[in-house]
């Protein structure tokens, strides 16, 4: 049943029929509204049996859902950007040790400069943690997300990352489908870890593990995300079975059939490149796109497949790997490899810019002219820039760039 | 469950990792020797008997002090316990009371009528022993106990030796004394009284004996020339204590008695006289209070009931009712030097204490049997004089003069003819190590004082010859055994296992004490190091 | 008095067990049937007392919780030494994730506990550098939400595992690889550090105490108070390092009492943010006799003069004996 | 190439013994490579050090697991180990014993090896005599050289000194003498 809704509320409230058992929270913009919901929601005994911690860290916010889940609890938390940074040895230890828990990412550019709007820099930083990371492509996807991403983690036995775009997704509010509790309960059986810390049942868990047995330790690791290559398909498909739409796959392809160029991209920017692929569609350009929803493991038969047809690939990723250019156009070419198609990297949306159809259709009409350089920054502005690296080459020190680029644009105004 | 490989690992598995291999030392449990035993002149394992009595079971306390000592009433009280001198707790606190635990033991056998052993099975030979003293009497006791047929002869009306005719009642009553020779005589032990024997080898063969261990004491009084006008006036204490046991006239001392000599009988006699009705009782002694070879508890007591000593002095002359005294001083050896001096102090008494010798008539014409330069039979390490099959002991031989040492003698004599009776020779077991204080860690003890026998009120010491000290109570006697450090020996305190960092003690359960686990100790020394008594040893390991 | 003395004396009343004594009045340790918590094949050195301190705290949480229990590990060398896979040396549900987040993983595992009704209590362990330093911000967030988890630091008073390092629980004029015992001032400076005991008790938690592995009594009876109180408690746990502080293996306890009778380890209680009880000294040594049997301050006992800094620490330790009245009346025997 | 294995106990020296060797090869413009094997375990747990000698520049990174000469500072580590896997029989082999081989049950055994390769040397008594404590990672190292011939006393006696000053690098390498001339071979009678 559709409601107009935030995103984050919804969020809230899909997660508290998912049940879980304790939820943990360290305020950071801009997850907050999903965990005040929550904490709502176990107050008002919704959500029950729930035990709902206020923690003084992001360190503390993961390692107590590790605990929780360790000792047979379902567990969940939230965070961003530098949240998820505080948290980094907790990332790779919830995976290491095989924990299923799910956690929402509410997308966010990492600082400095400090910057509290949306980008996919905080999610490429521990995109090799052994976490599988699923993005919603809008705001229904990223409610429903939650509901699949508890049922994988715990099949896997492998923790889950929903990247939900912030601010743009996250404070949306629009008509939203929250499933039912019914439907919930029916789709994710009660958790039943494959470990538990049982006083009936001791063992120990967190071994040191040496140079023996170490790399067996990570090829099982490597292991679970193949496996999850074939799950995530099959649990889309009873998803859709059961409530009635797509939400959660491999991937998204859009008009990519007969496409020559396809643009590549993850999270909230594919709806507005789908309706930039339609308006060059109805210009006669033969375009496509295909939106990753797994990036983690990441699907490269699938992507193959996806791209087969194409002549060229445009990747849209709102991060940069700077020295490099982009991480995500570097895994698809990995699945690209041994095709002589050029990928293009389009970095667009840092920091929060917003990504505009306009800019989009610009793009892409110049990738479809194989007219764009290998890494092409979308709406860069360009005298800032050079005059900045004027003043570098004037003196090495000049002060810092951001705020010389800020007048300089109050003096272009 | 199902575990992750390598990160979640079963309880305990580390069992399979054996430690043991990086111990380059080992701890191995010993039971060592501790100074109470190692100085008790009659052999008490001391620190055996304490654990029993520490745990309540004074039976079993009894009966270890048994297995060397047949005599625990009397000898609680009339020992001059060595044991208490080298305790290794006077160095924490006080010494403990040993003598008062015992005693407590004894009296409790006697009031509970605890039997003797029963003795082994019997072995058809035949030992005479000659005389009733505590160390024919320890012997008959051993004897007996290893199954052989013995048979005493005194020649006093009573069995006792020195216990009746030269210990006052006043430290040790009869009844004592009487029920501990009568536990013996219940074992079997023929008594003959009133029978002097003056031809050993004769008695022996006579009385168709296998051995003999002749124990008869030393009851001739030394004596010195002292010109006096009235030479009745001057007695020997030997003979005045027996007088005081009924044997002859009741002494006549006057009230005011002198006592000339410095050992503890020096002290009984003037006791005794003060017990007599003497208003004075004056010890004379040649030398220093330093230098005196009596007890010095019993000093104590006798300065405490009145009695008077004057140090460093001579009797010259024995006058009516008075005495010459000619004082002395240390010369540079140490020794008395006369000043020429003289004082004149009231006497209406002289009591001879200086010493007594033994009557070596019976043993002059026995083959073999040869004499110390001072009137002491000779004995082999066997207590064998050179006849064979006669064994001395007690004051006969040459040894410190105390009811321990005849105790001590009497067991050793009853092992040596137990062997020499079948045949063989005795070898005492090889004596463990020294448990010296430095080997203790004593702050697992807590602080206690020893406990303090009750005393004899002052006006019925002195007024009476009942006995001076009481007894302990259970509770006292329990508490007095409790302060026992057991040194040296295991006593299952279990400090070592719950010390191990590595857990590789094994506890064996109640009286069965530990076990190392070498599989898993890496031989840090943590056990050694934290066991009280000091009953573990680092040993290097061999390889 | 912290724990309940015997009152009737006894030989041996300080040892670990007594035959004399009835099971009730005996340490856990002195059972056949102690849980051995942490077992044999650990790979702690010799003499450890961490691992010592370790069996100690949890046989008697054991005990106390009937067996229902779960321990989790902070890293550092009591997690290396008792986990190396593929064996480990632990007999209880135990968890191992990060340095400094032990006391957040406790407590996670707590709200599960308690979420799922089972009534199993948590124990959260760490070295001092796991405790006082990297792991604080989390005990800290653990200590004021009352989470119910029995925190229990074992202090050797240094980084240990990864080479004998300063940590903000080292001592004054200690030398470790990070203080090396050099320059104008060797050593650990004076003035730096901190108390976590005092800290937690500045959080009001319910319970909060020192105890150290030559007390075994003291430390039992504080483990089974600690773990009669709900939410938050921190028990403050001092095993000495022979390898660390540069002392024979075989002194580990040895060196624990010391420490505590001459003050500079007050053992101490407070409930609700107070101390309530002290556990006094019974035979009061001066810190000399503590300092010179480890390497660690042997530069303090280099020259012929005594060092003056020894009598810094000595006023340390009666500041100690002071504020936490550590000796009554004569105070003990010397 | 020179590869050396030197076994001892945690907190015995071992690892130090392996880079003091080093060090001397290094003064004798040798290349020089020594590294240690950590486990999880601690003091006193039998531990291992390794050691490469060459006069080319030494790559390989691998641990040494057929040895040239194996070093065992702590004679009790033959009952629970297998100190010598590995060992070629042209190989040396130095054991820190009072004892002889025979004592040792390894007569036999050591009979593979050319003759003056395997021996016997009372380094920990060594140590006690020049120390005062039972170390004896600098006496084996004098044993080391005296046996293989493999560095010189001098630079072995310099490296010492570089890492312990003053008196403890001087009875250090007074004890590395002493080991030195008990094994070097017998010079030749002209």
């Amino acid at each position: 049943m559709l409601k107009q809704l935030e995103c984050s509320r919804a969020i809230a409230e899909v997660i508290a029929r998912c049940r879980p058992e304790v939820v943990c929270a360290y305020p950071i913009t801009p997850q907050t509204h999903i965990v005040e919901g929550l904490s709502e929601l176990v107050r008002d005994g919704t959500l029950a049996p729930c035990e709902y911690i206020n923690v003084e860290s992001e360190t503390s916010a993961l390692s107590v859902a590790l605990g929780a889940s360790a000792a047979g609890a379902r567990a969940y938390t939230a965070t961003a950007s530098q949240g998820l940074l505080h948290m980094a040895e907790v990332v790779y230890n919830v995976s290491g040790l095989g924990l299923p828990v799910v956690m929402t990412l509410g997308n966010r550019a990492v600082g400095a400069p400090i910057n509290i709007w949306n980008d996919h820099s905080d999610a490429m930083a521990l995109k090799d943690a052994g976490w599988i990371q699923l993005f919603a492509r809008d705001a229904q996807e990223a409610v429903d997300l939650h509901v699949l991403a508890f049922r994988l983690a715990e099949e896997l036995s492998c923790p889950v990352m929903v990247c939900v775009d912030g601010f743009v997704l996250t404070h949306s509010v629009e008509p939203l489908d929250v499933p039912a509790q019914d439907d919930v309960d029916a789709f994710l059986p009660p958790y039943r870890p494959v470990q538990v810390l049982d006083p009936t049942d001791p063992v120990s868990i967190g071994a040191m593990v040496g140079p023996e047995a170490f790399t067996e330790v990570r090829y099982l690791a490597h292991h679970k995300q193949l496996q999850a290559l074939e799950r995530i398909p099959q649990l889309a498909a009873d998803f859709r079975a059961r409530f009635g739409r797509d939400s959660g796959a491999l991937l998204h392809g859009y008009r990519t059939g007969d496409a020559d160029t396809i643009v590549v991209a993850m999270g909230s920017v594919t709806g507005t490149i789908e309706v930039a692929i339609d308006e060059l569609r109805d210009a006669g350009l033969a375009v496509g796109a295909v939106a990753l929803c797994a990036f983690r493991p990441f699907p490269l038969a699938a992507l193959a497949g996806a791209l087969g047809g194409a002549q060229r690939v445009v990747v849209v990723e709102r991060n940069l790997a700077p020295g490099l250019g982009g991480a995500m156009a570097s895994n698809v070419r990995m699945a690209l490899r041994g095709q002589p198609i050029p990928v293009y990297t389009a970095i667009a949306g840092l920091g929060g810019r917003p990504v505009t159809r306009a800019s989009l259709r610009r793009l892409i009409e110049a990738a479809h002219a194989d007219a764009v350089d290998d890494l092409t920054f979308v709406d860069l502005d360009n005298d800032a820039i050079d005059r900045e690296l004027a003043r570098w080459d004037e003196r090495r020190r000049s002060g810092p760039s951001a705020e010389n680029m800020l007048r300089d644009a109050r003096r272009a105004r | 469950m199902k575990k992750p490989f390598a990160i979640t690992l079963d309880p305990g598995s580390s069992l399979h990792n054996h430690t043991g291999s990086w111990r380059t030392q080992r701890p191995t449990y010993v039971d060592r020797l501790p100074p109470c035993n190692a100085t008790c002149p009659a052999g008490e394992d001391v620190q055996r008997w304490l654990y029993h009595a520490e745990a309540g079971d004074y039976r079993a306390a009894w009966e270890a002090i048994l297995d060397d000592n047949p005599l625990p009433a009397v000898m609680g009280r009339a020992c001059y316990h060595t044991c208490e001198g080298a305790c290794n707790r006077a160095q924490l606190d006080e010494a403990v009371g040993i003598h008062a635990v015992e005693r407590f033991l004894g009296d409790l056998a006697i009031r509970e009528g605890w039997p003797a052993p029963a003795p082994a099975a019997a072995t058809g030979k035949r030992v005479l022993v000659v005389g009733a003293g505590p160390s024919g009497l320890a012997a008959a006791y051993h004897l007996a106990r290893l199954g052989h047929d013995v048979t005493i002869r005194d020649a006093m009306p009573r069995a006792g030796g020195m216990m009746r005719y030269g210990i006052p009642r006043y430290r040790l009553p009869r009844e004592i004394v009487d029920a501990e020779i009568e536990r013996i005589v219940t074992m079997g032990v023929r008594l003959e009284l009133g029978v002097r024997v003056d031809d050993l080898p004769a008695a022996m063969r006579d009385g168709g004996f296998d051995a003999c261990f002749a124990a008869v004491g030393a009851h001739l009084a030394k004596r010195v020339d002292i010109p006096a006008a009235d030479a009745g006036k001057i007695l020997d204490a030997i003979g005045l204590l027996r007088q005081v046991e009924g044997l002859g006239d009741a002494p006549l001392l006057g009230r005011r008695v002198v006592v000339y000599g410095g050992g503890n009988t020096a002290l009984d006699v003037a006791r005794t006289a003060k017990r007599l009705g003497a208003t004075d009782a004056v010890i004379v002694y040649r030398r220093t209070q330093a230098q005196m070879p009596a007890h010095e508890d019993e000093l104590r007591e006798a300065l405490e009931e009145g009695v008077l000593v004057r140090w460093l002095s001579t009797v010259k002359e024995m006058g009516e009712g008075e005495l010459t005294i000619e004082k002395m001083t240390l010369g540079a050896d140490g020794k008395p030097v006369p000043t020429g001096e003289l004082e004149t102090i009231a006497g209406d008494t002289l009591v001879l204490a200086l010493g007594q010798a033994v009557d070596l008539t019976p043993l002059r014409a026995v083959p073999g049997v040869r004499f110390t330069p001072d009137g002491s039979v000779e004995v082999g390490p066997d207590l064998m004089t050179g006849y064979p099959g006669l064994f001395c002991g007690g004051d006969m031989v040459p040894a410190d003069r105390t009811i321990t040492v005849a105790v001590g003698h009497g067991k050793k004599a009853a092992r040596h003819i137990d062997a020499y009776l079948r045949g063989g020779a005795y070898e005492p077991a090889a004596k463990h190590a020294p448990a010296g204080f430095d080997r203790l860690n004593t702050w697992y003890y807590v602080d206690a004082d020893r406990t303090v026998q009750p005393q004899l009120e002052m006006a019925r010491r002195v007024g009476t010859f009942a006995e001076v000290h009481g007894g302990l109570d259970e509770t006292t006697a329990l508490f007095e055994a409790r302060r026992c450090l057991s040194c040296g020996n295991c006593f299952e305190c279990d400090n070592c296992f719950g010390v191990c960092p590595d857990n590789a003690v094994i506890k064996l359960g109640p009286g069965k004490r530990f076990r190392f686990d070498l599989d898993f100790c890496k031989g840090c020394g943590v056990c050694a190091r934290e066991c009280p008594c000091g009953a573990i040893e680092m040993v290097a390991e061999e390889i | 008095m912290s724990s309940q003395r015997i009152k009737f004396y006894q030989t041996g009343t300080f040892t670990v067990g007594n035959r004399l004594l009835d099971d009730s009045h005996r340490t856990v340790q002195a059972s056949m049937t102690r849980a051995n918590a942490l077992t044999s094949g650990h790979r702690a050195c010799q003499g450890c007392g961490e691992a010592l301190g370790a069996r100690y705290v949890l046989d008697t949480a054991m005990r106390a919780t009937g067996g229902n229990l779960i321990a989790v590990n902070a890293t550092g060398c009591l997690e290396v030494f008792t986990t190396p896979s593929p064996e480990t040396a632990w007999q209880l549900p135990w968890l191992h994730s990060l340095f400094g987040n032990a006391a957040a993983v406790a407590t996670g595992v707590a709200a599960a506990m308690r979420v799922k009704g089972k009534g199993t209590r948590v124990i959260a362990q760490g070295g001092d550098g796991g405790t006082t330093d990297i792991g604080f911000g989390c005990l800290s967030g653990m200590f004021e939400r009352n989470d119910d988890v029995l925190y229990v630091c074992y202090d050797n008073e240094g980084y240990m595992n990864t080479g004998v390092q300063r940590s903000s629980a080292t001592p004054p004029a200690a030398r470790t690889a990070t203080t090396p015992a050099v320059g104008a001032e060797p050593g650990n400076p004076f003035g730096t550090g901190k108390s976590l005991p005092l800290l937690a008790m500045a959080h009001r938690l319910p319970y909060v105490a020192t105890a150290s592995v030559f007390d075994l009594h003291d430390l039992e009876a504080k483990v089974t108070r600690a773990m009669g109180f709900g939410g938050a408690r921190y028990l403050h746990v001092f095993v000495p390092c022979p390898l660390g502080w540069g002392f024979a293996t075989d002194r580990t306890i040895e060196l624990a009492r010391l420490a505590a009778e001459c003050g500079l380890f007050p053992l101490f209680e407070a409930i609700d943010g107070e101390v309530t009880s002290s556990t006094p000294i019974r035979r009061r040594v001066p810190v000399d006799a503590y300092l010179r049997a480890q390497k660690r301050f042997a530069h303090l006992f280099d020259g012929d003069q005594a060092d003056p800094v020894v009598v810094r620490l000595q006023a340390l330790a009666d500041d100690n004996i002071r504020r936490f009245k550590l000796v009554d009346g004569a105070g003990g025997r010397p | 190439m020179l590869e050396i294995r030197i076994h001892g106990r945690g907190g015995q020296g071992v690892v130090t013994a392996a880079e003091l060797l080093s060090f001397a090869a290094f003064r004798e413009g040798q290349y020089a490579q020594a590294f240690p094997s950590f486990g999880s375990e601690r003091m006193g747990a039998p531990v291992v050090s390794f050691c490469r000698l060459d006069h080319e520049p030494i790559r390989l990174r691998e641990p040494i697991t057929a040895p040239d000469v194996v070093v065992v500072q702590d004679p009790t580590l033959l009952q629970s180990l297998d100190v010598f896997a590995g060992l070629h029989d042209d190989g040396w082999v130095l054991v820190n014993s009072s004892r002889g081989f025979a004592d040792l049950g390894l007569a036999e055994w050591v009979e593979r090896f050319p003759r003056g390769h395997a021996r016997c040397v009372p380094a920990t008594e060594i140590a006690r005599a020049h120390l005062g404590r039972p170390l004896p990672s600098a006496a084996l190292l004098g044993g080391f050289a005296g046996l293989t011939g493999a560095v010189a006393l001098d630079s072995l006696r310099a490296a010492i000194r570089e890492r312990f000053a003053g008196d403890v690098g001087e009875r250090n390498a007074a004890a590395a003498a002493a080991t030195f001339a008990l094994t070097r071979p017998e010079p030749a009678r002209c």
